[in-house]
């Protein structure tokens, strides 16, 4: 059962989310369906526009909990180790991207793009990490096999796309949606299902801020949670209801369609427990990448005490 | 013709008078008429093209789409919020920006040592593109409004000081000697001289300051934003709904432009009382 | 007695690249009352005679002795403020002396009356004419009242007509209020007009060539009356040759 | 004392002369003195904050590792590339956007009836905040090097403009009625006097477009640059080496710097040849 | 023959807010080789009439007739280009009407020797002081080969030495090449001192209140023997009252 809630003094949580994106979706329906204030938390959300700055923002004491992927940790952890940032619960287990090519193929094949030119993301980043991963494994080596452009801004990639640069693109919900939606790309693959599970973005704190706020970090991973329960249990439509209000500005119609892409290929983690092979895995394509020489490990930069005492004291009903 | 003439211009000294100030009144028709042609030609060309298919809309967007959206977002009701969301936090950074300015100035002004010892700083300063510390702000200054006051301080505020530092010591220097046969302390000196006599320069510091606090406040709702005109445009960006991210330009335009009028209105009044 | 002694005094300004000698070996002496006119070419250290004898530069030889209990200063541009109305511009010195009491107020309130600027008192700079506004500016050194006037080519930004409207009325004001007056000007005439003795200066560094004592055969001690004086172009000739020469 | 005041000073007046230039030159030692002074403390600040553990390093990086990023760089023979880039895009951009603005501001001279119907739109395009614009310039001029460009373009080339135009328009009217009385025409009007009295001000117009030319330089980068100082930064960020961002926007700070200091010397050789 | 005929001539400006009348009802002669000045209030309209007989403004009723051949104008400035050194600015009048042909730059070298300024030829103006300036400016108009030579207020912005010095030189120099001059001054002593007839303007709209002819017991037609004459002090009074009247 939930715990007696404190509504004169509702400690005050400063979240921050790397972009705003559908891709949370469970995280604006604990928002919404008022999981935060049903556990007392009064939960301000910030857009830090990138994982790197919202590690920094829970460095530099401007966030108590971010939200984003656990490489960011995992290269924390590796520069330094005065301040660790742990994560806790885990919101999203696949990668969100989506493989666009011109025309559409249904008997796309990964080897289908050699020779081609792949639009994908920053050097360093996860998204590009995972397709080189991916493309590796599918016989495809990359900037070998492939040429990938790696220089456009992420705001800009569909863009790009759309004005005849590169054969195939990489592109998260809901420009997948939007770009399909005007005929000139179609997906022809998922990463999330190439790529298999890997924590792909997990709520961390620091530390300290951990040891100190156990009860706050409790609350909040049991609302998310609820939410990941909620989301599982209902359809696209429902869902996509829901989260309107946090997006206002998208179409409701490509927000359902979006909704729909992430639940079909099991987006959202079933639980907030960061489970120790996908971690291990992101590692590994971290290494892959030359990001990284060696494993970081598992205990250092995960607690799932939080999350294993929210599974148990929730029931599913 | 000559009943519509004397209708447009009822007072007249004279007929050729009349027929002068008639021409004059024709060439500014002409020309506001020729402004709203240019803008209106622009819009049914870049929706001809849209409709026609010349441009792709998901890239360029069109008239009417973005009029739907500023639609949109009105029914929503979150037209004006984000209007003013950007609107209070450059009217922040712009009022602050001016008095840190000045004061920095003042400072500088009055402590001659510091002003030599700071000046290859702030030419330094002036000259770094500030938009390459975003980052650095995140971390000092956390997510959300201080960051994006601080960004929009960070670009505005240096350029305010080197305005108004030289409208301080431009100011005629027989003045200075005036007030110096009167016996004047630096303190009178720069309160009933310096500071009045500078009124100008600093009114004209404010447009620089205005249109930096504009730049400064988009970058860094860009940065750091979660409403505001700035935040549409990079969440537009981000999801790919070039719609949102014309609407909010055109807005900001607007909004500036706007801003800019008013005060241009001011400093005119302001100029010809203190010059 | 002579209230300002000046003995083989010499000014020089410094500079990095070297030394500007602006006026070098002056003896005057000025009496109470006395209307003294000082001529010279451009740049040769006139103004810097003035500051000297009101004490804002200081003498690099020689002596300077002031005993008059207080000096005002009058330059070439009126200087008024802008943004104060013609009265405020009048009080500034009162301000900044902390002297602005109700009675110096009144005085100056009187003053403008007395140049017949009653109507305009709350009027700004920018709304007057040149002659106007340079009597305002006499009106804000009065008030301070100065036994001493220190005049610094007053007249020469304002037009002909103006010009010689106000060598009238400035010279007759300071007369009759027995004032101590040093003028200095580039215009011969206006020397003459307005002073009893033109002291010439040479090109710079600025030295004393010749000081002629200026006796009109005129009725009245008022300029317009004095250039009427048949010996006035005289004058004007032997300082003219003087300063050519110089 | 006297010998070495003698020795500090060859040539002076006499005495009084020589402890006066003595003094000079001690003031402006001291004045140079305290500008090294203040950059060392807050070098050996930073340092040792960051070595006590006052500051978090892995955000704000700190000196040594700064200087350590630097000889990296040197010895992979990148750090002069991506400096090399920077420049030459900057260069480029400066240099356009200095003709083309001047250009515009010629058009406008000459055909009034244009000048005034412009003239909103002029107001409005230079508030508007063209950072949002990014995606469409990749849209219509592709990566890389032009986009980068066209930014940087798109940031200074109005004020550029509106500042030549208004040198333009100030041009001693008085010197406009000489040539009349000579009979000139418009265009010798213009190559013989407008173009050179406007000198000063588009030397002064260049301080203005060269310092936008660097912003827009590196918010190119930062959208499309695959080399530079501002590539080196976003890069920086993407892969969490704070070292690499601060570095990247000391050497920007240094080159921006340098070249502003080189166009104030240019601009005081024209300024004092044209007025 | 008159060469000049303006008869019952007004300029007027338009304006939106109403029509500014500059001057009105002129009638005036100028013969070949006369002096003539035109003094006036300040804004009274005297800069208008000289635009009227260059051809720079129209006139809005009367009749106005100029059959000089060409006619030459020198401001108050000198206008002289900082960028162009005083050679280039003498030829500038040339190159803009395409006559600078090497026969006439051989004249401007000849008209700036006569003038003193041989060695100065490659200098810049800002190198020169006041009075070359001012004297590169008459050579830059005279180059041209006026017949007419239209001077406004050309020396009030010199000091007065130098305008003393400049009145002679000017003087000097457009007698002895036989010019006509229509001079506009503020200055009585100087059109006294310069030119035979004298006009005299009312306030805006100016029209022709009294036209005096100078006839001064002199040796030399030169203002600074002119300026000796006895009878020199009953013209300035005489025009003075006029002026302080209109
Ligand atoms: N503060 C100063 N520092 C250095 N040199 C100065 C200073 N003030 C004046 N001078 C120089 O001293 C000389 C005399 O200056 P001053 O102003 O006294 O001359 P002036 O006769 O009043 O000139 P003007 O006729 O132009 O008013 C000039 O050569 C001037 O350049
Ligand atoms: N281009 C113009 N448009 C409108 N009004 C004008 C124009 N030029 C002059 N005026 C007005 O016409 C009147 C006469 O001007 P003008 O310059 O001829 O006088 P002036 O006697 O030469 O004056 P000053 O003594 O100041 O040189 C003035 O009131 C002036 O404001
Ligand atoms: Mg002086
Ligand atoms: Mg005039």
């Amino acid at each position: 059962g939930c715990k007696e809630n404190d509504v004169e003094s509702m400690p005050k949580v400063r979240v921050s989310e790397v972009i705003h994106s559908v891709f949370y979706a469970p995280q604006y329906v604990a928002l919404h369906k008022g999981y935060f204030e049903d556990e007392g938390l009064d939960v301000e959300l910030a857009i830090a526009w990138g994982a790197d700055r919202g590690a920094a923002a829970l460095l530099s004491n401007s966030a108590d909990i971010a939200l984003f992927g656990p490489e960011a940790a995992v290269y924390i952890a590796r520069e330094q180790t005065d301040t660790k940032l742990v994560g806790f619960a885990q919101l999203t287990q696949k990668d969100g991207s989506f493989f666009l090519a011109r025309e559409p193929m249904p008997e796309f094949e990964w080897t289908d793009v050699k020779g081609k030119t792949i639009i994908g993301g920053r050097p360093g980043g996860v998204p590009q990490m995972v397709q080189e991963y991916v493309l590796y494994h599918n016989d495809v080596v990359p900037h070998h096999d492939v040429e990938i452009i790696q220089n456009i801004d992420l705001g800009a990639t569909a863009q790009a796309f759309e004005n005849d640069v590169g054969d195939f693109v990489q592109l998260f919900e809901p420009g997948a949606s939007i770009v399909e939606n005007t005929g000139s790309g179609h997906v022809v693959a998922s990463f999330g299902e190439a790529g298999g599970d890997i924590p792909y973005t997990v709520y961390h704190a620091t530390d300290s801020y951990i040891e100190e706020n156990p009860d706050i970090i409790q609350k909040f991973t049991n609302a998310i949670y609820r939410a990941q329960i909620w989301v599982d249990n209902h359809s696209a439509e429902e869902i996509a209801e829901v989260i309107q209000p946090s997006f206002a500005e998208t179409d409701y119609d490509i927000l359902v369609s979006s909704v729909e892409r992430y639940k079909k290929q099991d987006t959202w983690s079933k639980d907030p427990i960061l489970r120790k092979e996908s971690l291990d895995k992101l590692q590994e394509i971290c290494i892959f990448s030359e990001e990284l020489d060696k494993k970081v490990p598992y205990e250092e930069i995960v607690k799932t005490k939080f999350a294993e005492e929210a599974v148990k004291s929730i029931n599913i009903d | 013709m000559l009943n519509i003439k004397k209708a447009l211009v009822p007072k007249a000294a004279n007929q050729k008078h009349r027929d002068y100030i008639f021409q004059k009144k024709i060439y500014n028709f002409t020309i506001i008429f020729s402004q709203f042609f240019v803008l209106f030609a622009l819009l049914v060309l870049w929706e001809w093209a849209a409709r026609v298919g010349i441009i792709n809309t998901f890239l360029t967007s069109q008239p009417t789409k973005v009029w739907n959206t500023i639609l949109t977002l009105y029914e929503n009701s979150t037209l004006f919020y984000h209007i003013r969301i950007t609107i209070l936090e450059t009217g922040v950074s712009f009022i602050l920006g001016t008095i840190i300015g000045t004061l920095i100035a003042t400072i500088l002004w009055w402590w001659k040592f510091l002003n030599k010892v700071m000046d290859p700083y702030l030419i330094i300063l002036n000259s770094l593109p500030k938009v390459a510390l975003g980052p650095l702000f995140i971390i000092i200054f956390g997510l959300g409004f201080k960051s994006i006051i601080a960004m929009a301080l960070a670009i505005s505020v240096i350029s305010t000081t080197i305005i108004v530092l030289s409208g301080f010591t431009n100011v005629d220097n027989n003045y200075l000697k005036l007030v110096k046969t009167f016996g004047a302390s630096k303190y009178t000196t720069f309160t009933k001289i310096i500071l009045p006599a500078s009124i100008p320069t600093i009114a004209s510091a404010l447009r620089v300051s205005l249109s930096l606090s504009w730049v400064g406040v988009v970058v860094g709702e860009f940065l750091t934003g979660r409403a505001g005109l700035g935040y549409l445009a990079i969440y537009g960006g981000q999801t790919y709904q070039m719609d949102l991210v014309i609407t909010s330009v055109v807005l900001l335009a607007i909004c500036s432009a706007i801003s800019y009028q008013i005060l241009v209105f001011a400093e005119k009044k302001i100029q010809k009382r203190y010059s | 007695m002579a209230k300002v002694k000046i003995k083989n005094a010499s000014v020089n300004y410094m500079g990095i690249k070297g030394i500007t000698e602006a006026v070098k070996n002056i003896n005057l002496n000025v009496n109470k009352g006395e209307f003294i006119s000082i001529v010279g070419p451009s740049g040769c250290g006139k103004s810097t005679l003035l500051s000297l004898i009101a004490g804002l530069v200081k003498h690099t030889d020689g002596v300077v002795e002031n005993t008059f209990l207080r000096s005002g200063y009058m330059f070439q541009q009126d200087l008024l403020l802008p943004w104060r109305t013609v009265f405020d511009n009048t009080i500034l010195g009162l301000e900044v002396s902390k002297k602005s009491t109700e009675e110096n107020k009144r005085y100056a309130e009187q003053l403008l009356m007395s140049m017949g600027l009653e109507d305009f008192i709350n009027f700004y700079p920018s709304e007057l004419s040149g002659g106007m506004r340079q009597r305002v500016a006499l009106a804000r050194t009065l008030v301070l009242k100065p036994d001493l006037l220190l005049l610094d080519e007053p007249f020469s930004a304002l037009d002909y007509q103006t010009r010689l409207n106000m060598q009238q009325e400035v010279s007759l004001k300071l007369r009759t209020e027995g004032k101590t007056v040093i003028l200095v000007t580039h215009d011969i005439s206006e020397a003459i007009a307005m002073t009893d003795k033109v002291v010439i200066l040479t090109k710079r560094p600025g030295q004393i060539i010749k000081t002629i004592n200026i006796e009109l055969k005129c009725q009245l001690e008022e300029p317009r009356s004095r250039r009427r004086a048949s010996n006035f172009g005289k004058y004007f000739n032997e300082i003219w040759e003087v300063l050519d020469n110089a």
